[in-house]
């Protein structure tokens, strides 16, 4: 979330804010999957348990009228600009009154109102509109910018490669954010990417500046991050950032992550954004006590939003003709 | 007296100079004043601030036209030929069409993608294609494709103004093509089909370039004294459906003109809603002229025999009318 | 006994065993077996050699499956959700549909796309599209889209064997679906329909998912005493158009369930074609169930509002026999 | 053409023949435009006047069964592979005796007796397919190489980087060479590309070897293309050459080329690769008098050629009907 004016970014209750925020997201992302094992939430789902850190960092770098892009995998994104977990909830549900009216579903959260421009489930397809959002901001003299998450698989598509290169020609304020996680769903991302970082090592063919950073560290990403949106808001042109990072649960609900070597799971849990960040707070003096009972309550929270989503009632069939065209109905003919 | 050419210059030139969001991008579009001049005089009138260049990226130019759209702007984007709307079919049918769906109205996408469509010049199989159907069959888009200049400023306007992705097909064939030039504020609203000639012994719908061949072609009927009504759609979505079928419904007789092959064509869309809804006017069957089912072939006169013709169409009229 | 899901796995297998000139590229179609499981197996019997792992690069996929096919291999390419073939477009719809013609035969393009397509399963909007009739609107391309696991073993043979490129649509909802397992040597030619019921009062014409749909509409209107033909196209390319005049010729009426939304969809083809050739047998309005014309919702009840429903095929095939 | 036996690459012989094939494709070119003057060539057409090198040097390189794929600017391609000039014309004419029977065009000049895929008029579209021919070659284990051209602009599109991508991670027996002449279209390639070098330099970013040379000069291109072709047919896989050189007429037949800054073409004119060939034959003692009558017999041949294709019949208007399926036929129904 936006961080706080009172929050200076580093500082003890900075982080203690970002940890809660990133808590907030890992206790999402388990009620979503225990509700698709209960069959309410329907489809398929991606979580981002074990990448919280990349979108609470980026996005207390951010203003709130910055604008935000991701992927099918964005439940982390959504909820770190600020959306509702009842709300994001809802729409996995499928719910009128879900984020997207449940016309979006999981893979498609999309929130205006905290400038999350939606998500996107053709991989890279957020990049090119992610240079049109940035465009904008250019053209209208706004000083906004525009981060486009992406994944490490994304960086091999065709659409990433033209976004880069227009982004770098036409300068624009825009932050590429590849959440290189290993996987590109089974397949390990070092298997089909002739290069060791599949978004780092690229930016010399679009001259942009870039950084290798520890994803599962909020405080490097928000630095790192900081770093490139200051950049592209002071009119100096894109960057790439490649957080490092992993997540914790297979590819998508039906996958149990059986293409892992042994010991791989259990170093990166290790190395968990939220540990990672306890330890932080440990070394500033924060009792493990006071995070527990932090957790308690963000888990309440959680939780009632998410019963409370669970009684909102079904979409109104109606609404399936609605928003096709800005008219707001679906008439194609007279 | 306006080229169809020229006329796709003025029409957006009238709406950047009422609209500060309208820009414009493409390849070549700038200096160049585009390959097919269609552009000529926008990077002198509105500068470069307005009117960008683009490197040879159809994924980046849809998408920085999306993405703009959902952000204040009304941005105008060129493909230069619709084929190559091939190269980012995933940004204009996945994404521009579906956002606003998908995010329950969040979003409003004012784009219009303008590209050089159609046959006759001997371009070849990559560079030739009518595609107007392609976008037919994607919900969310609406699809434009004036046939003379008076309607390309007119069409123009709307499309600029329209807050859905609109496909705005320039024919090819057409650029050359002269016709009065509309006065200032000239707006011609999007699905309202243009009745250009009246009849009664049977319907021609056409579009773009197929308006001309019905029009040769009901002018060699009415020798005979068979006189055709003439509907020009002047769009596909949103179809006007509605004049289609009073037409039918007074003529009992319906020949579709088009230019796409026979397969998937949108002519297809038009026979099979008249079946249905006008079905008992019908006095002969519903006969469509359209493309052959082949790629387009280069040589001049293969390209003709796999076209439609105003031959084609007499004879289809004459065979409903024994 | 076969899953629809295992037949695909099957039918190219059997092809492999047989022709070493068969491979396969796709994402995570090798030891992973495939996100649909639809290549289960065939990594561990034919190894690295023969199944290739690919980026997430789809141009490039079907690229390479050209050039492999130009140059005496038959490869087998995937596009894991058939909503992708939009990010490929290009390569499919402009290179590999039209090398033989711009060559004059020079070049053959023995290739299949295999692609999982197709709703009912809450996906959303950029993964749950029919989009078969994309690749009607093409001329070069086959497509086909088998409704059981014996077809799809059958015509999955037809496809590897056949010298063109082939859009092979494997339905979503009906990988589960269970059916005889078909002999060795089962080989379902391209472009012959199969006739799934008999009936006299009208024809139902269906493909894929939606064979389900009008045979339980068949189902609940013999109970009335209405008996429904049920045609299943099986392939668009080549449409067995023969079989559907034959059919409406016999029984004077034609529903055509369809799952892409109305406007372009693959229905009104085989419409226009009925609307002129089997005209004078007509005696009802053709009447088609086709998605309605929205991008897809997520939520399963929306979806189901969109999407065509046995209720809806019932109540139409009533309304024309009134 | 692929060179014979006799002419050791680099020797005299050889650079003559080189020079020869040059003057060939020139003549053709001039031709091509006369006629395009006169009307009986339609259409459009993209003429290779000044990138003649690279097509004569890298097809010296190659043997008879390798592989080439050109884009719509491949006239020099088709020629430098061996296709008759009467064949090349003709279907420029739109004749039945054209190499594509007259339904492919200036564009789409394909002849699969040379081991020439084809010329693809989509921008990037013939680099994935160049993977394919490579990838087949390697499952057939034939050691063939393949080699696709293309244009600086095509370097900017989706298909480039998903093509090098494969061919890096596949390891394919492929060679990319870029024909840098310094525009896209009328747009000059450094007004939308972020580096230097467009192709060259995003090398790395495929893992891929590469090299930036002279275009201009047939004896440089053909010891890159050889040492390129060499490393793919060893399995040593794919690299990337980016080949400086100019085109010295317009984009295609209806530009007059203003958008050239003053004294540009000059100063390429100078570096004609003809001249040059000639400026190294003098060197090693040849009379640039047998050069003139080389010239003139070469010119009178293409003459000659050209003159018969001209009287060529028309196709067969039953042609447009053919070859849409492997029937031969065009049938989609029953
Ligand atoms: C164009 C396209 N191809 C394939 C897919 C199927 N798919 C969905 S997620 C995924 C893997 C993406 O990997 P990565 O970019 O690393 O993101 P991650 O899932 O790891 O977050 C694939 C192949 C898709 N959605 N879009
Ligand atoms: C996808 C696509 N976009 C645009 C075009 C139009 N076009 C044809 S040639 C060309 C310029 C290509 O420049 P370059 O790659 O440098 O090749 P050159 O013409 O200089 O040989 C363009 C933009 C096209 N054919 N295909
Ligand atoms: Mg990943
Ligand atoms: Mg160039």
């Amino acid at each position: 979330m936006v961080a706080s004016e009172s929050e200076q970014p580093g500082s003890t209750d900075w982080l203690v804010a970002r940890y809660g925020e990133m808590r907030r997201i890992r206790a999402f992302e388990e009620a979503a999957y225990a509700l698709f094992l209960r069959g309410l939430v329907k489809g398929t789902t991606h979580l981002a348990i074990g990448q919280e850190a990349v979108a609470v960092g980026v996005s207390a770098a951010l203003r709130a009228d910055d604008y935000v892009l991701a992927t099918y995998r964005g439940h982390h994104h959504v909820l770190a600009r600020g959306a509702s977990v009842e709300a994001s909830m809802a729409e996995l549900l499928g719910r009128g009154d879900g984020l997207c009216g449940g016309k979006g579903g999981s893979m498609h959260l999309t929130s205006a109102a905290h400038g999350m421009l939606g998500s996107y489930a053709i991989v890279g397809a957020q990049l090119p509109i992610a240079c049109g959002a940035a465009w904008s901001a250019k053209l209208r003299k706004t000083d906004q910018v525009t981060v486009a998450f992406m994944g490490d698989g994304a960086t091999n598509i065709g659409a990433f490669h033209e976004a880069l290169n227009l982004a770098a020609v036409w300068r624009l304020p825009v932050v590429f954010v590849c959440e290189n996680n290993l996987y590109m769903e089974y397949t390990p991302i070092a298997s089909v990417i002739p290069v060791e970082h599949p978004a780092h090592d690229r930016a010399p063919a679009y001259g942009m500046t870039s950084e290798l950073i520890d994803g599962n560290d909020v405080v490097a990403v928000n630095e790192a991050a900081s770093r490139a949106i200051d950049r592209a808001r002071a009119g100096s042109g894109p960057s790439l950032i490649e957080a490092l990072t992993y997540r914790l649960t297979g590819h998508s609900r039906a996958d149990p992550a059986k293409y892992r070597p042994a010991g791989e799971l259990e170093a990166w849990q290790a190395r968990d954004p939220l540990l990672v960040a306890r330890r932080r707070l440990e070394d500033s003096g924060i009792e493990n006590s006071h995070l527990d009972g932090l957790d308690a309550e963000i888990d309440a929270d959680v939780s009632r939003a998410v019963e409370l989503a669970i009684t909102w009632p079904a979409t109104d069939l109606a609404a399936a003709w609605t928003d096709t065209y800005a008219d707001g109905a679906s008439e194609w003919r007279t | 007296m306006i080229t169809y050419r020229a006329a796709v210059a003025e029409g957006i030139a009238r709406e950047m100079r009422m609209d500060d969001r309208v820009v414009c991008l493409g390849e070549d579009i700038g200096a160049a004043g585009g390959v097919f001049k269609t552009t000529e005089g926008l990077f002198e009138e509105f500068g470069p601030e307005r009117i960008w260049d683009t490197p040879i990226s159809e994924q980046a130019i849809i998408g920085a036209a999306i993405g703009a759209a959902m952000t204040g702007m009304r941005p105008v984007a060129e493909i230069m030929f619709s084929d190559f709307l091939a190269t980012c079919w995933d940004q204009i049918a996945n994404e521009a069409a579906k956002i606003r769906y998908m995010s329950a109205g969040q979003f409003t996408i004012p784009m219009v993608v303008r590209t050089a469509n159609g046959g006759w010049l001997g371009f070849g199989a990559q560079h030739s294609q009518a595609v107007e159907n392609w976008a037919l069959a994607v919900p969310g888009l609406k699809v434009v494709a004036p046939s003379d200049p008076s309607d390309v400023v007119g069409l123009m306007a709307s499309a600029i103004r329209c807050d859905d992705p609109v496909l705005f097909f320039e024919h090819k064939a057409l650029f050359a093509q002269k016709g009065e030039s509309p006065p200032e504020g000239h707006v011609v609203p999007l699905g309202q089909a243009a009745v250009r000639r009246t009849g009664d012994a049977v319907t021609l719908v056409a579009l773009a370039a197929t308006v001309r061949l019905a029009m040769e072609a009901a002018d060699e009927l009415a020798r005979d004294g068979i006189e055709a009504e003439v509907i020009d759609l002047r769009c596909l979505v949103p179809l006007d459906a509605t004049a289609v079928l009073a037409s039918v419904r007074a003529t009992s007789r319906l020949v579709i003109v088009e230019e796409n092959p026979y397969a998937g064509g949108w002519g297809a869309t038009v026979a099979s809603i008249v079946a249905d809804e006008a079905f008992d006017h019908l006095d002969a069957p519903i006969k469509r002229v359209a493309a052959g089912n082949v790629p387009l072939p280069f040589a001049e006169d293969l390209e003709r025999a796999v076209l439609p013709s105003t031959e084609r169409v007499i004879e289809t009229v004459r065979s409903i009318l024994r």
